[in-house]
């Protein structure tokens, strides 16, 4: 795959939630090729700052990217502070996104559940992730009947893109923690207090969420994959900056994975979770 | 015409423009350009048996550059020539392996099995810590520093560089030490030890606590060194740190570098080493270089 | 409240922000900021007799930060304590005063001379060639930093802080040699020793080839000079190193400095020091700090 | 004097000559109190380049301050840059002036001459000047008759502000290096071609003219005042980086001064040329 930093249009640029921005771009490049899970380098203005933000694609629309972000230091403050007709610069779609191929593989039968499984700014690349999983089902013929997706999420204050889900998802669960809206508590507790049950997972979220729901499937034996994050350098594969330890197949052995170029999406038993 | 050839000890480079150790991997990189436009490729440093590196955050961000602490995580020299190596081997570049170790031996093991690979050169890292002499590493200190090069020597089959530490009180004294016990050329600077504290966090922001400052920020501390050395020894310098753009090549070729290597600046753009090698030719032009020599000798 | 007193060898500074030596001029400085709201003034270098530093031009520009090859120009100790003392004793400050020389007797001659003149501590620049033992500076080996520290110990009748130069391969030994040789107090970082070179030119930019690198492309090093001297000994520490900001600050004293010095963003920002200090008081405020030495202590 | 760091907004930023722009900003904390002469520091956003970059004050009108400078490097280049309406950061104005007092003190009697003599973007202070010198004739109640200015100049190809200087200024000399207009030749030569002489001289520009014309004036017992140019770190004399070598009067004493703070202005008969 032949990859390149491109300078995307803004569209839009606008504060969706406390510190929540949705930034909206030109980037057929991206647009084009897509695959829920990936995510892409955002590098900035500011000199002083060398290395690229990786953010998530949260959906595509034609020739258009959003990306779903969260001020959280100097660096996406400055991305916030871009407005819509200038320029930024972006690179291609990066990573592996989730294996939607291996989702239908798995769920024969009838009256199968996919739970997307969101925390936090996690919840972001599940929107354009649902929103595949409907055109694949379209495209195998799958009716709500065979396969249902379903959403559940959770925040510590204040909830995102749930509307956005509901579009998409058969049903939307939310949780959040200090309980202003919603279920109060965490994602966890709201799957376990609910008796949600799915037949495959797909979550995105902070390494403790991941790690309990992981643990959960691993009990049960069902499929899950995870969208990691790691503190990146290059974020395409160059500088072993990100790795996370996995387990190869059917032995003990541990191998050092790179979240960026390897990942971000894993598979749920592939991970070594315990540190 | 421009020419852009250098011979680094016997090993003719087609351009003076090499991948920094660490900071490149062929499959990943090879994604953003075409690897035959480099000189040589220069490998991340590779051990006699796998290393797991340091845990995460192994990366920080600083003011015109960046801390590592990957702590040279590599699958080992058998799974490098046999997995890695070939793919590398396809493109039209020069291989330069880096070498790492904890020990004399195992610098040496790793040497051994180099010398019957179809590699073009060898990098030997000497900033590693020194397991067996109190952790500090062996390109601090010039008695062992020309130690480790003598016996690496005496059992390489191709051209050995060894890359150098800025992080001493004189750099020219390390060098000329390595001449002496038969380096082939040397490589500098490494990174400079340093540290960032997340003050909310309280704590170190690398996993390791302290990690390699590289980029921009370093580039005068490198220039420096290079200049030095140049003026000390007369084997081939491969100068590197902080090169971002084809001027900032052109300052480490005046300042005595017979050719480069390009590092962070390909982690902050992942083109960067074609640009830089474009900028290069172009700045050769518009002032009248026809080749590196000329650069070279601008200043002498 | 928040407190920001700090007291250093005995000395007790209202805050602990610090000019750098060479970066501060009271009649200029005190034109942007009022000089009664620094902790200390830290005077530039002042020698036994005047001296005239380098030709011009003394200043560079780096990525991030600046090289000076400023040379120690100075009035001398004399014109210093008739001339400009007086003027800075006008202030509610404390006055350091940094000494430079270029034999152990020089310094000792301004020491004795300053002992007895109105300032509360000296502040001793080792990275000044030392010219009896060709040229290298005192602060680059252990023997020879412990054994000035001691001999100006032994006349001067004020703390003395000894400056530490970073370019050396162990600053813990400096440190370590200097503490057990009776200084009062260290300070940490000077420049890294840079060059940059004009390659149209195809000279230097610096008349004097080389010169030192500040500002924040030094910080990542600086702070774990900082970080590593901490835990190396227990006298005070003054850090400084390309501090910008109120957090940059904060960084410093949680890697364990006392107080701090802000050299080149003075230059850059001339109201520096008191923007740094009122960032440094809203960072404790809104991180619940009540004083220092809770801050220096959070990470111990 | 109180000094400050200042943010002016932008009037115009235009491209009056080749790689040569004007630039005017609302500063009236400049204006007010301007001495010609002096330069202001403008400070760049470029976090790769910390240091400021001094630029003479070319002219001030009202609350409005004017620039002009060539674009020489990357700092100057982000100069250009700038925008009417955007806010530039600057200090307020830097360094001492020319000393008027000095010189109409001097010139007693009639038919006295001003020179005001320019090299390249040395000629930009010379507006500023120019007007201010006219000012302060009238103040005095002096006529032409009694204090005549004139302008003699010189660039390398392509002269600028030749208007500006007609405006006010009695006569404008000009010369061009390479002879593409006015008379082929440097300053100096213009000086002596035309046999141009004045009473007391007023110079800016590269440092071998200065010396040239001080040289001069030395031999012939007139008195100039140059303004002086170095590389500058902090501008406001807290580094010491920009020194030049001066002779305490009526000794053969010599003292290091800096150009930024006891300067760019000294009298001719002060700086020592040799080095
Ligand atoms: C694959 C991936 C996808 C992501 N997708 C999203 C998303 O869709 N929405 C969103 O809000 N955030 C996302 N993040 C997190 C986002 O990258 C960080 O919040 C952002 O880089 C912080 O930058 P900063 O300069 O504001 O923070 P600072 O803390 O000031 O950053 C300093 C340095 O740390 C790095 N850094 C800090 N936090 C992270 C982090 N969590 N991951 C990687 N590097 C980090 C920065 O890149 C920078 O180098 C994603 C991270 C990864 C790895
Ligand atoms: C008192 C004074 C007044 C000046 N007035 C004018 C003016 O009215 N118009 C005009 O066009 N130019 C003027 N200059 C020169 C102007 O400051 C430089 O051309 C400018 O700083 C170059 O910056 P740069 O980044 O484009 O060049 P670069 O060469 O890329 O600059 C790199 C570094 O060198 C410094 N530098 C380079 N040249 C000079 C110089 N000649 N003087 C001081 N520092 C320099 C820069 O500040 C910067 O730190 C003046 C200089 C001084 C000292
Ligand atoms: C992420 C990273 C990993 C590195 N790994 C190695 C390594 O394995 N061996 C080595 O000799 N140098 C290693 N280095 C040092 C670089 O090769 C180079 O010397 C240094 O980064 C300075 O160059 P730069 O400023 O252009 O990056 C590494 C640097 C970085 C940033
Ligand atoms: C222009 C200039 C002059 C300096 N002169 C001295 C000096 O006279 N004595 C000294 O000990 N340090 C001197 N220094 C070093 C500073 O005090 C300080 O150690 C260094 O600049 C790092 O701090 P910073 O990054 O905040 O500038 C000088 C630094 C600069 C930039
Ligand atoms: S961030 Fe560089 S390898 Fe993943
Ligand atoms: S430029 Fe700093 S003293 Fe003049």
């Amino acid at each position: 795959m032949i990859k390149k930093i491109i300078a995307a249009e803004l569209i839009e640029n606008k504060e969706i939630a406390d510190k929540v921005y949705r930034m909206t771009m030109k980037a057929p490049q991206i647009s084009e090729s897509f695959c829920p899970g990936q995510f892409i380098n955002v590098y900035l203005n500011d000199k002083s700052m060398l290395l690229p933000r990786p953010l998530s694609i949260s959906s595509v629309c034609e020739d258009t990217v959003t990306l779903i972000y969260k001020v959280v230091g100097k660096g996406t403050r400055k991305i916030a502070a871009y407005c819509p007709g200038e320029v930024v610069r972006v690179s291609t779609s990066l990573g592996n996104g989730f294996r939607l191929e291996d989702v239908f593989n798995e769920l024969g039968g009838n009256s199968k559940v996919i739970a997307l499984v969101g925390g936090g700014m996690g919840v972001a690349p599940l929107i354009g992730l649902a929103r595949m999983l409907i055109k694949e089902k379209k495209v195998r013929g799958l009716s709500d009947e065979v396969v249902q997706i379903i959403a559940v999420v959770g925040f510590y204050e204040e909830p995102i893109l749930l509307e956005a889900l509901e579009e998409c998802c058969h049903r939307v669960y939310f949780a959040t923690e200090n309980g202003t809206e919603g279920f109060k508590g965490n994602v966890i507790q709201l799957i376990e207090q609910n008796d949600i049950r799915a037949d495959y997972y797909m979550a995105c979220g902070p390494k403790p969420m991941l790690r309990a729901i992981a643990g959960r499937c691993e009990n049960t034996g069902i499929s899950i994959q995870v969208s990691l994050e790691e503190r990146m350098g290059c974020g395409y594969g160059a500088c072993v900056g990100c790795v996370c330890k996995t387990r190869e197949k059917g032995t003990s052995k541990t191998k050092l994975k790179k979240v960026c170029s390897d990942g971000p999406v894993f598979f749920g038993n592939e991970v070594v979770w315990d540190d | 015409m421009t020419s852009l050839n250098v011979n680094i000890a016997g090993v003719m480079l087609k351009n003076p423009i090499t991948t920094a150790s660490g900071t490149f991997s062929a499959r990943d990189s090879g994604a953003f350009y075409d690897i035959n436009e480099l000189g040589a490729a220069i490998t991340k440093g590779v051990s006699n048996v796998p290393w797991d590196g340091n845990p995460t955050p192994r990366i920080a961000e600083a003011y015109g550059g960046m801390l590592n602490a990957v702590g040279l995580q590599n699958p080992g020299i058998d799974d490098f020539i046999n997995n890695e190596l070939p793919f590398l081997r396809k493109f039209d570049t020069k291989i330069v392996v880096n070498v790492v170790g904890k020990t004399i031996n195992e610098y040496c093991e790793v040497a051994e099995k180099l010398s019957d690979a179809a590699i073009d050169m060898m990098e030997i890292n000497i900033s590693c810590p020194n397991i067996k002499e109190g952790g500090i590493s062996f390109g601090a200190n010039p008695v062992m520093a020309a130690k480790i090069t003598k016996e690496i020597r005496s059992i390489a089959r191709k051209p050995i560089i060894m890359k150098l530490t800025p992080n001493v009180t004189d750099i020219t004294e390390i060098a000329k030490a390595v001449e002496a016990a038969g380096a082939d050329g040397v490589s500098l600077i490494n990174t400079l030890l340093g540290m960032k504290i997340d003050v909310y966090q309280k704590k170190p922001v690398l996993w390791n606590g302290m990690g390699g400052l590289s980029g921009p920020a370093i580039k005068p501390v490198a220039v420096r060194m290079v200049y030095q050395v140049r003026r000390a020894v007369s084997i081939p310098i491969i100068g590197l740190g902080g090169i971002m753009t084809g001027e900032d090549a052109a300052e480490f070729l005046m300042a005595g570098a017979d050719a480069v290597s390009i590092g962070t600046a390909a982690l902050v753009d992942p083109t960067a080493p074609v640009r830089i090698k474009n900028e290069l030719i172009e700045f050769m032009e518009q002032n009248g270089y026809r080749n590196l020599r000329q650069i070279r000798d601008a200043m002498l």
